[in-house]
């Protein structure tokens, strides 16, 4: 039982829903065609999220004279992210043995893996499924952390700095945090599908480089609106779709796990989109198009870490009211509590279930509303569009919150197998330390790429736009 | 002849348009403008960042006509485009000394 | 045999399909993760049906400055039919026992759904996947609806309007058409992915509600063009593709009833597409790329009730050489005819097979043509985008249709075990009852949000555009 | 063994994926839900790549006055196709028996197929399934065809020629290269996804058709930049996720076969998108968007045809230092190889593994832009949209490099079973048999469309723009 | 001096620039406008709907020359942009009173 | 009264905008337009296809001014303008004569 409760979030809700009885690591490694099917589908849609999601999310709201600078380094970054994958990130990231830090170089150029083997993270899906799926996590969190620096880095710095970052922040964090022999893993951190590794870390790096980097030309007294709210609302759809791909596919099987995180992904969202647009309206503006997808996203932000940890999520800051309904039904059923019939006590707390999802969802998009529209004006950083203000900010509190929602009291599959307390303790190590980590690598990163390639386009480049300056053509010949 | 210059709201066009073929009037040429007057310019704000649109888009018309007309078409102009709202838009007349139809070489009031 | 050939139609078709030897009630429902897999795609697929589909479908037709209100509108009811969903909308249609109309509210805020549990109606997926691909013909049904009422009606009067429509309009007609113990279910009614509760049900509430609502200032006079067929032409490309998790989903398995209803999806929306702009040739115009965008869709309304129950529909109007053909093909084979061995019978009548799906498409494409251009002008209302025209007519063809296909003599699974004559008489029953029931439904919520909210936006923000007036923000800044 | 030796390329990694063990004739055909799910989704991800993917890429490189001409033609040949397909194009190219040209008419109209039949090529998955899937390779075959002609081809001349194409060109060498006694196929032709039936045989149609149409008004002097990058972006995107359904679903099983021709997917398409605009930056010009794109897409097609059967691909052109690495691995493991364990030797050379795909990418990309930047200006030739640059040079190099990759000296898992040098005879003269095939077809099916529709438009329609001149309408009314 | 004012079919504007270029005109203005005479535009359906276009596009180029210069520039616009058919266009000469290059503040002759 | 058309480089608009509201312009008209002279457009390459664009885009601000503001309002666009690199564009002015506005009938110098 002791080895069970201290089993790593991932693995846990894996090996919890794919078979309760049999314990996941003495039954061999045997492909399920359902399973792989569901994870063939996450990976296309998480590369979805990237292109054409991201570029035309982030794309939309740049300037028409940096639309296509916007889209080909989100583009071309994800890309260069897929030949370090194969080359050593896999390796270093999931390989085998290695330290509590990073693995050992076993598998560079995914050497020895074969259609026929497994990774022990996924032992129902051939190695080369996950690690397509992996591959995509990474290649989008390097593609958010660009949120903060568009319009005046330069493509070559992009390529620079994101081949150095991924090496010395990415793969470590996803290591530690996710592999089974890395640090926080071994400490019991819940991170389902990235609140930490991808959110919190692309957000603080983006929040680093921007500040590094400095402002745009005109930023704030130049009016800078999206040239094409549009194309942000062909982004938010995609991103929302192939979000279910990050979610429900770190269930890594097509089970009730997936399930789950599919419907909090839904909840969560959609409170989390509307209650942006109620910020808006309570602080005496109209309720924007721009708001409902900032906080779609905020709402995706917010839940990844939840999604599968969650079960149905707990009240988290519910008020008195709902405070006093969660508690009368907690206390009926309290006794039934236990880890071993984790599975059952899933859905006991319906009554607090949903509302959790919601919850969560509507303070992250406030939150993040507040940082994105009260923080960044009053400290004047130049985070052109808000990576740190959503992802870091929502990923903040999806990760804090995990800890919370994550304990039986609140319906939780109380899978980290720990009070509350400890839970939050162990969630605040990880944030905390992903934040010194994510940091402290860019600032490193962001210098390599300065000597080797010199930051930030010249100001005529800047003024003209980087699309004819950088890559000598226009978005738009209409 | 005159070269008649309007600038007057978008959705006044085809108003304003019609009118003038009632007065004989064949030929105009037509731009999409941005005007910066009395009239303020809507508020719109992304995300926090609250920018006031100085500028306000507006038709700009221009018409050729022979000296006799000019009265005619700004007497017509100025009723069919107005509101009486602020914004309402402005006429002006210039002198036009040649004009000519690409076509078929006419030139001046044979041209318009 | 008697309990056999009462089965419902969705039911029905996934028990034939399944396990044509063991009763599907029998069996304990367990997990399949294959059709699991197929659920949780179909699932994201028909959200991006609504988001970015229909909302750049719509979006597309309407004018520049009243893009990023329609998107805005389509996606927020949406959300806010996501909340309302796990809220009371799931218990309300598919919960238990409860009575013809609706079910009971015991699974209010999914109270006792746990990722362990399964819905009758989908013994083979977990419930959480079934309630939340359900959730999604929720949401895309009341989007649907705002069609008719685009570039005039108030954000705050469509968010009151969605919540009342679908609590007292889609919730029971969805249980009494789809639920074991619907009204229309018990007698039989064939529906397989939303003829009437999706399409007729949209259709005829959006034409209610733009008669109410009143036209446009300055139509029909004043010429207002699609901002952006390109972005309709996008929205019909994901439609198209989305409408697989629709139609082929329904099959709640990833089984050969999935195969037929794709391969229908495939073959009828064709047709449709084609024949559109053949109409508009025979009628004296240019082919039109809206044409074509519009047979599209209307080809997918048409065989969304016969996909999975039409096998390979028969001629439905073929014209006298093809009905001669079709006759002497019949009479040979009429005496192999019989419920029991349906599924062997599926494809005897190949010759007759594929082409029904052919003329299923043409035809509904042909009379929706005839409604938008004609019918619409000479009656004079102002339903904007034709959801009326394309939804509405198109689902009672299709439904109506279904009747006529779903019978041996055609190919069909004949899973509604009744005669042609029978077959057609239910399925008109339950055209009709869902006409009235939609029709006094929005009656009843428009008039709850005019009191509450007013219904139209000033003249002066419908000159201006919606996207200024009520979101403060324009689409495009290029 | 012979008989197994012998075995064609798709069935071959079919097999060998599935079942190492039990042959596949011998086990009777079962259907896997896993394998039926992964099919599913493909199906309709390659009809994304068709609408909206080609579409947009195509629409977005064309002119502002012909856009919802390209998007037309693009949407509507496919629904011709799909209706064809269903009539005599699926029994043509896939039916029972027939010769090594092409099959018999027996499933005319799908006769005799239903939800319970299977196709020998695909006996996990529903007929239905792999009859839609096939289906969408067809159609967009021919729609890549448009990509030459475009923006002065009649809408009505690209209606007959797409008909009589496919009848004479495309399903003939489907049949012989795929086919059970398909020509090729029986000669152990490898073609994974379509290297030769879609790509070279697009090319060189487009090629050829585009020779009889003649040069556009204007080209080259007059400047026709594309009118909008960005919809080529969006274009870019779905079609780099919907080619997992084309080269993944080419496993025809959610395995791992499907795994490891996605990650070749990634991981080619990847190196020549970054390959493409390093080879603007040494040709002296700035890296582009649109040769980003243009990378990625070349990728694409060069891996298809080895998706599957490269494994890992070896190197093809590394370079002395590179082939001296792999030359060192090579002589250490040589003795090893043998064709029964070839699962077993498939990653056997990690070292060359990934380091293949990516080259193979590079290749490609690299002889791509010469022939687009270079050959096309020399020659004078107007292929509009580089179809024949792209698709027909990428997938040339993609078929022939796939006999020297698939060799298990580089990793492959040579289920050609034969010796490099044969391997690649036999690719080569399929390659130069699809071109001439190609080529005599296409000039066929352009002068019959001549003779009944005429094939260009009039000067002045094609000044003033085709989606006014032909379909009335305007794109942008913005 | 004098202000040109040239309105020409859009698929002219490479043709008439090089022309004018031939006889030393080193700069110019264009604009997208949209015209109204004897051409009609095309008719576009939407779904039935029905509009017949009455705005054509055009293109509006401002020249400013010297008055040595007006009549060698008038033929020559008219002579590249001429088509024959309905729609050609029109030529407007105004008085251009003052001129100024902003860069080098040079006025009138220097200016252009 | 005089009309004062000056052709400015884009990103310079703002600056000349509220330069003339210091010096009391109420008013006055935008348009985007493409401007051909000394100041070469960019080389865009598309797939090897490389056009030198000749038109770089320009901002054309027209304000009707009373012929004693003429002088001020030349000077302080001229001033706002001005960034020394080729391309900075032109001044023009016309003699107008009348103006009215739409809203009121003012007319000539009440008008602006
Ligand atoms: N001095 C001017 N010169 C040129 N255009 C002007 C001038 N003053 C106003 N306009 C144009 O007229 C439009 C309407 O003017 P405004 O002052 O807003 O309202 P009103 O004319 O009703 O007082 C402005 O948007 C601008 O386009
Ligand atoms: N009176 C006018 N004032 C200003 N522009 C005019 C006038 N008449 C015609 N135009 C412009 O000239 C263009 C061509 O004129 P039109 O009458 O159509 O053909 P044509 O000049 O060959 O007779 C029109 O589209 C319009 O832009
Ligand atoms: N003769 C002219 N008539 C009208 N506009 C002109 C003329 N010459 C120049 N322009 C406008 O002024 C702009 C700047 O002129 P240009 O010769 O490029 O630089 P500069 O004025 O600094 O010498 C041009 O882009 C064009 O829009």
């Amino acid at each position: 039982m002791i080895l069970v409760r201290k089993t790593w979030a991932r693995l846990g809700a894996a090996a919890l829903a794919a078979s309760v009885a049999a314990p996941a690591f003495a039954a061999a490694p045997a492909i399920d065609k359902g399973d792989t099917a569901w994870m063939l589908t996450s990976s296309l849609l998480v590369l979805m999220m990237i292109v054409p999601g991201l570029a035309l999310f982030y794309g939309g709201l740049a300037r028409t004279k940096n639309m296509l600078s916007v889209m080909t380094q989100v583009g071309a970054v994800a890309a260069l992210t897929m030949i370090i994958w194969v080359g050593w990130g896999y390796t270093e990231s999931f390989g085998d043995n290695g330290n509590a830090v990073i693995a050992d170089f076993g598998k560079a150029f995914l050497r020895g893996v074969t259609p026929a083997t497994f990774n022990p993270l996924a032992t129902t899906i051939p190695e080369y499924v996950y690690c397509c799926f992996q591959m995509t996590f990474a290649a989008i969190t390097i593609a958010l952390v660009l949120g903060s620096v568009v319009e005046r880095i330069k493509f070559s710095a992009v390529m620079v700095f994101g081949a150095v970052w991924l090496t010395i922040v990415y793969f470590p964090i996803a290591h530690m945090v996710w592999a089974g022999n890395g640090y926080f893993a071994s400490k019991g951190a819940l991170d389902f599908a990235g609140g930490t590794v991808v959110h919190i870390n692309s957000g603080v790096s983006a929040l680093v480089a921007c500040l590094i980097l400095g402002k745009r030309i005109g930023y704030p007294k130049e009016p800078m609106p999206p040239h094409s709210l549009t194309m942000t609302g062909i982004g938010t759809g995609l991103l929302w779709v192939g979000w279910f791909g990050f979610n429900a596919g770190s269930a890594v099987a097509a089970n009730g796990v997936a399930g789950l995180a599919m419907i909090n992904t839904f909840v969560a969202t959609a409170s989390a989109g509307l209650v942006w647009m109620l910020a808006e309206r309570v602080s005496g503006h109209k309720g924007s198009a721009l708001g409902f997808c900032s906080g779609i996203v905020a709402g995706l932000v917010a839940v990844t870490p939840a999604a599968g940890n969650s079960g149905p999520l707990g009240a988290i800051v519910l008020g008195a009211v709902a405070a006093v309904i969660c508690f009368l039904a907690v206390t009926k059923l309290k006794p039934r509590l236990g880890y071993d019939d984790a599975l059952d006590t899933f859905g006991v707390h319906g009554i607090g279930g949903m509302i959790g999802a919601i919850v969560l969802g509507a303070v992250a998009s406030v939150v993040c509303y507040l940082a994105v529209t009260m923080m960044k004006p009053r400290l004047g950083y130049d985070d052109a569009l808000d990576t740190f203000g959503v992802h870091g900010i929502g990923g903040m509190i999806g990760a804090l919150g995990t800890g919370i929602v994550n304990d039986a009291m609140f319906g939780g599959p109380a899978n980290g197998g720990k009070t509350i307390a400890a839970q939050v303790l162990v969630q605040v190590e990880t944030v905390a330390a992903t934040i010194v980590w994510a940091a402290i690598g860019t600032v490193i990163s962001i210098y390599i790429a300065k000597v080797l390639t010199g930051l930030r386009v010249s100001s005529d480049v800047e003024r003209e736009g980087l699309d004819l300056g950088e890559h000598g053509e226009r978005a738009y010949n209409m | 002849m005159k070269l008649i210059i309007a600038i007057i709201k978008p959705f006044k066009l085809d108003e304003v348009r019609e009118a003038l073929s009632g007065i004989g009037v064949q030929g105009l040429t037509v731009s999409e403008v941005r005007g910066f007057g009395r009239q303020k310019g809507q508020t719109e704000i992304y995300r926090g960042a609250e920018y006031t649109m100085t500028l306000v888009p507006k038709m700009k018309v221009e018409i050729a006509v022979t000296d006799e007309m000019v009265g005619n078409v700004v007497e017509t102009i100025q009723h069919s485009a107005h509101t009486g709202q602020i914004g309402d838009g402005k006429l002006f007349v210039l002198d036009l000394e040649q004009a000519l139809r690409i076509r078929t070489g006419e030139t001046d009031e044979e041209a318009l």
